[in-house]
């Protein structure tokens, strides 16, 4: 059996880790490719439902990243994104969902290094935490027959 | 493999005509040819359209019975589902279930006038009559359609709009909303009700069916009556919101009234026997 | 018609029980969890709750689960393949325990799923069941299936009835079907000749409230009554009196899509949720909830009685117990018995 | 309950408000909202510890709204619905008067919301022992356990919203899962859909939860579900100093503090 590729997902702000990760590539910088990118104005507009709705899908895990505090393109956006993340980031928890497989980061548009190195990190532990079997389980739902009750 | 009620047949989108803003026209064939050899319907009948994933959404056949081989449908891109059939491209397939509901009595209407009154995207239901009885044009009197929009963009079918106004045998007058004309619009300008007064058709051995946004339907049925047509002698056709097609789902009725069994057609008398609840 | 009754001692419900799970039969039976008794599936007989009046589910998901597929889709290279749901691998199941009224509620629902179109789904899912009703010795306030036709020893739905005769008692079986007879056949032994038993005297009293029929006539010019706007203004809209009620068939067909393949489903609705009738265009004939309330009960007490021929309430009870506020069928029917109009 | 009475009449009598909302005897030993419209209807009024359903569910309800002027009995926990209520701008003073039942079972009238907010601010919200426990057991136990124990107890859940319905604070108009695009949540009952369905529900109450158990009474399942907002509510206490309904608004959720702390942000 060929080896686990972890599928990671990430969730970025514009304006700080995706240029981040822009200066990842241009610098010439090797990392894993495992990540999608999805990029947003600011971490202010990544709904709770989008990381869940990641899961669904098949991800093993998730990056989410933005502008180091202070440095918000909005001004605010990653405070309130932090509170939130401080409270759904401990709900998640609570429902058992592996909270592991979420990594939180703060990359500048300076820190393409950063940048790879929280890639190559992720990367790792899921592969040593393995696919996300709990939740893919419940998210594939037509794969099994309904049973009575 | 036994088939259940809900199974759609597989259709390919062979043709993909652009109506009017948001709204377009599929042609669409059936995958499977013995589909197609079991398939019948009448005017009136609607279907369940799906893009598989996506869901099912409630639409009308717009082609007449009497072209075989494909059935068309118009939608606009308003909700979910239409939105991802909007999204389709010629040669995609989708899901069609159907033909659900009642029927244009069009055998009854035989040597009657016919007059059309329609709105925006209501055509579409009421085309599939207009080319049944046309293609049967022997059949019928003098045949007459007001149709209305509220620009002249919003017109749906503009290749057919001037089929029909070359045609002798067809009266067509066509009107936009004040304001919706363009600068070479030859057609009239005003609201659809307000010009069937104007144009004042005959009632005398005339049928009227009238199809549009309900505000439309509220204004025209009085003109109608004062022309002297009977509740008898009009017809429209409902939309309430369906998933079945076939009285199962409980959502499109109107009192004891199954939209999807008992109508989508309906004379007007029938509708006034109907709670205020669509 | 003369019944095939029998006496099965109390002692010999667990032998049945075994020897219905020895013969592959999925038993499903009332089980309480967190307070609350639902049908589920039975592994050992000390599981099942026997004393209840009611359990707080109907058993409707036997027949019409809250969410069954209804098709498989997968896009490939040549297109699109589409398998509808195959049932034949259903299991051979025994639903033990249910009251008369919900065992009467499945001519209801399949009254519903049969009229004009065949549901082939609902057919076949119900094909595999065999109820085993038992009566009701108690009852309580909210029970009013005398009112609707009913009794609490009704036989109608199921295909073997058990009364039980007194307190601790032994059971009276009446075998009322084809299926209930291939039980019986299974393990003679254990159903004993019955002779001269009257079980209406075993029976839970249940006055009779109001008269069903009235209320249909009546309802008849009831759409524009004020009433379902006060009868409604404590309603919320929720979807819990439909979803515990044994007749309610309401469903909503969706999609779900993993990637290139996915399903539709076949889901339960309610009348009470405000989106129900929405239009895309954002017309919705039922705005508020008192047309919403009308609709519940003019659906059960006219619709369906005059379209279908049965009315679609058998009196369990159920919604006015699960309802969180208060919201009791009985007094509500009542109270358009009595209102004038 | 007499003074009680006696206001609710005067209240109608003389026009100040168009309906009171309070308690009346239920059937079956329930008890349940009342709607006074008429001076003599007021009789009826009533109140004992039987009465927790929360009221504030109702000062949202369109037709109820569209009565005009209201009064509302409440309890603690309806008052503090009520203040979360106005901080979001559902009900002022214009249109809801506040008839208090202090938790010793006392009338007392406030003359407007500022008032009841000096009265809420007397008492913090605080987890019952029984639900304290259970929270603890479940912190105490690995995420596989919890994955787990929610996955068995979300999944009889078929959806009925009736925990919506039942609370004050979910009054939107168009609920995340009534959302068809993007389909945020799966809209049949299912694991997934049961348990994205609770998640969200508790994330959108975070902050705005005051705790009176009306979304789990109402289940007719009797789910655990407010564990989800209990939980909730406890870490808001442990993070940012705790939760209470505010007037002033500044919501635990849309705002923020430059040195929020957390351990989590590499």
């Amino acid at each position: 059996m060929a080896e686990f590729e972890p599928k990671i997902v990430a969730f970025v702000c514009n304006w700080c880790t995706y240029a981040g990760a822009d200066l990842t590539g241009t610098s010439r910088i090797k990392y894993a490719s495992n990540v999608r990118i999805i990029r947003f104005p600011c971490t202010g507009r990544i709904d709770y439902m989008l990381l869940l709705k990641a899961f669904d899908e098949g991800a093993d895990g998730i990056i989410v990243s933005g502008c180091h505090p202070n440095d918000c393109h909005y001004t605010s956006g990653n405070f309130h994104a932090r509170r939130r993340w401080i409270m759904f980031r401990s709900l998640c928890d609570f429902t058992g969902i592996d909270t592991e497989r979420i990594k939180f980061s703060w990359v500048s548009a300076a820190e393409g290094a950063k940048w790879a190195d929280i890639v190559n990190a992720t990367v790792t532990s899921i592969r040593e935490l393995g696919p996300y079997t709990d939740y893919k389980k419940v998210a594939k739902y037509p794969e099994k027959e309904v049973s009575h009750g | 493999m036994m088939d259940n009620l809900y199974m759609p047949y597989l259709m390919r989108i062979e043709r993909i005509t652009y109506e009017a803003p948001g709204v377009k026209t599929f042609m669409l064939k059936f995958v499977n040819e013995a589909d197609q050899d079991k398939f019948s319907y009448k005017a009136g009948q609607f279907g369940e359209y799906s893009v598989y994933g996506v869901g099912e959404s409630t639409f009308c056949i717009a082609s007449p019975p009497t072209r075989k081989g494909y059935i068309e449908c118009t939608f606009r891109q308003t909700g979910k589902v239409t939105n991802a059939l909007s999204g389709c491209e010629e040669g995609n397939i989708i899901g069609f279930r159907g033909p659900y509901g009642n029927v244009f009595p069009i055998d009854e209407w035989k040597g009657k006038n016919l007059l059309f009154i329609a709105g925006g995207i209501a055509l579409p239901p009421m085309r599939c009559v207009i080319w049944n009885a046309l293609d049967l044009r022997d059949n019928f009197k003098d045949v007459t359609i007001i149709y209305g929009a509220r620009t002249v963009k919003d017109l749906v079918y503009k290749d057919e709009l001037k089929d029909w106004e070359l045609r002798k045998d067809v009266k067509l007058v066509t009107t936009v909303d004040p304001g919706g004309e363009s600068p070479d619009w030859r057609g009239e300008i005003g609201f659809v009700p307000t010009i069937v007064e104007k144009i004042a058709p005959s009632s005398k051995d005339t049928i009227a069916i009238v199809c549009g946004p309900p505000v439309m339907i509220k204004f025209t049925f009085p003109v109608l009556a004062k022309l002297g047509f009977t509740d008898e002698s009009i017809y429209t056709t409902l939309e309430n919101r369906m998933k079945c097609g076939f009285g199962k789902c409980g959502r499109c009725n109107v009192g004891k009234v199954f939209v999807c069994k008992d109508g989508p057609v309906f004379t007007l008398a029938q509708l006034k026997e109907l709670p205020d609840e669509y | 018609m003369n019944i095939d009754k029998r006496l099965v001692r109390k002692d010999s419900l667990e032998k049945l029980f075994d020897i219905l799970k020895q013969n592959s039969k999925t038993i499903y039976a009332p089980s309480s969890k967190n307070g609350k008794i639902s049908f589920n599936v039975a592994e050992s007989f000390s599981g099942i709750v026997t004393e209840y009046v009611q359990t707080s589910q109907s058993s409707k998901d036997i027949a019409f689960p809250r969410t069954e597929k209804i098709l498989d889709y997968s896009k490939n290279k040549e297109g699109m393949s589409v398998k509808g749901t195959d049932l034949k691998n259903l299991p051979e199941v025994i639903l033990w325990g249910v009251r008369p009224c919900d065992a009467s509620g499945i001519g209801e629902l399949s009254a519903i799923f049969n009229w004009d179109y065949k549901d082939e789904i609902y057919n076949d899912r119900l094909s595999r069941v065999t109820v085993f009703g038992f009566s009701c010795n108690k009852s309580d306030e909210y029970c009013f299936c005398t009112s609707v036709g009913g009794n609490p020893g009704n036989t109608a739905g199921s295909d073997i009835l058990f009364t039980r005769l007194g307190e601790n008692g032994d059971y009276l079986a009446e075998i009322l079907t084809e299926k209930g007879s291939l039980v019986v056949s299974m393990s003679p032994d254990l159903f004993g000749k019955a002779e001269n038993i009257d079980k209406e005297k075993f029976l839970a009293e249940v006055p009779v409230r109001f008269n069903h029929e009235e209320i249909r006539v009546k309802l008849d010019k009831f759409f524009e009554s004020k009433e379902w706007i006060e009868q409604s203004l404590r309603c919320l809209g929720c979807g819990a009196c439909a979803y515990v009620c044994p007749t309610c068939a309401c469903f909503d067909v969706q999609d779900e899509a993993h990637g290139k393949s996915g399903s539709r489903v076949r889901c339960w609705d309610s009348c009470g949720l405000s989106h129900f009738t929405l239009h895309t265009s954002g017309h919705n004939p039922r705005e508020v909830q008192s047309q919403r309330w009308r609709q519940r009960i003019m659906h059960k007490f006219s619709y369906m009685p005059e379209r279908l021929s049965v009315y679609g309430c058998t009196g369990c009870g159920r919604c006015s117990r699960a309802c969180p506020v208060d919201m009791n069928i009985l007094e509500h029917l009542i109270s358009i018995q009595e209102v004038t109009l | 309950m007499v003074d009680l009475i006696k206001r609710a009449k005067e209240l109608i009598e003389t026009s100040t408000v168009k309906v009171v909302i309070g308690y009346e005897q239920g059937t079956a030993n329930k008890t349940r909202a009342l709607f006074v419209e008429k001076a003599e209807d007021a009789d009826k009024l009533m109140f004992d510890s039987r009465c927790v359903q929360n009221l504030a569910a109702y000062v949202t309800k369109r037709e109820v709204k569209e009565k005009g002027k209201m009064a509302i009995t409440a309890t603690l926990p309806v008052m503090r619905s009520i203040i979360q209520l106005a901080s979001e701008f559902q009900v002022n003073d214009n249109n809801l008067l506040v008839l208090g039942i202090t938790p010793e079972s006392k009338f007392i009238e406030f003359g407007n919301l500022v008032e009841v907010e000096t009265f809420v601010h007397q008492y913090t919200i605080e987890i019952d022992a029984r639900n304290k426990e259970m929270l603890d057991k479940l912190e105490k136990m690995s995420p596989a356990e919890r994955w787990k124990f929610w996955i068995d107890e979300l999944t009889p859940c078929f959806k009925c919203y009736a925990c919506r319905a039942a609370c004050p604070m979910c009054y939107c108009h168009r609920c995340t899962v009534d959302f068809n695009q993007p389909q945020w949540i799966p809209v049949p009952s299912h694991e997934l859909g049961n348990l994205e369905w609770h998640i969200m529900r508790a994330i959108h109450l975070t902050g705005r939860c005051i705790d009176c158990d009306a979304c789990y009474n109402a289940c007719p399942l009797s789910i655990p579900l407010n564990l989800l907002t209990k939980k909730m509510l406890e870490d808001a206490k442990e993070h940012f100093g705790g939760y209470q309904p505010s007037l002033k608004g500044g919501h635990l959720m849309s705002t923020y503090k430059p040195d929020d702390k957390e351990n989590f942000i590499q």
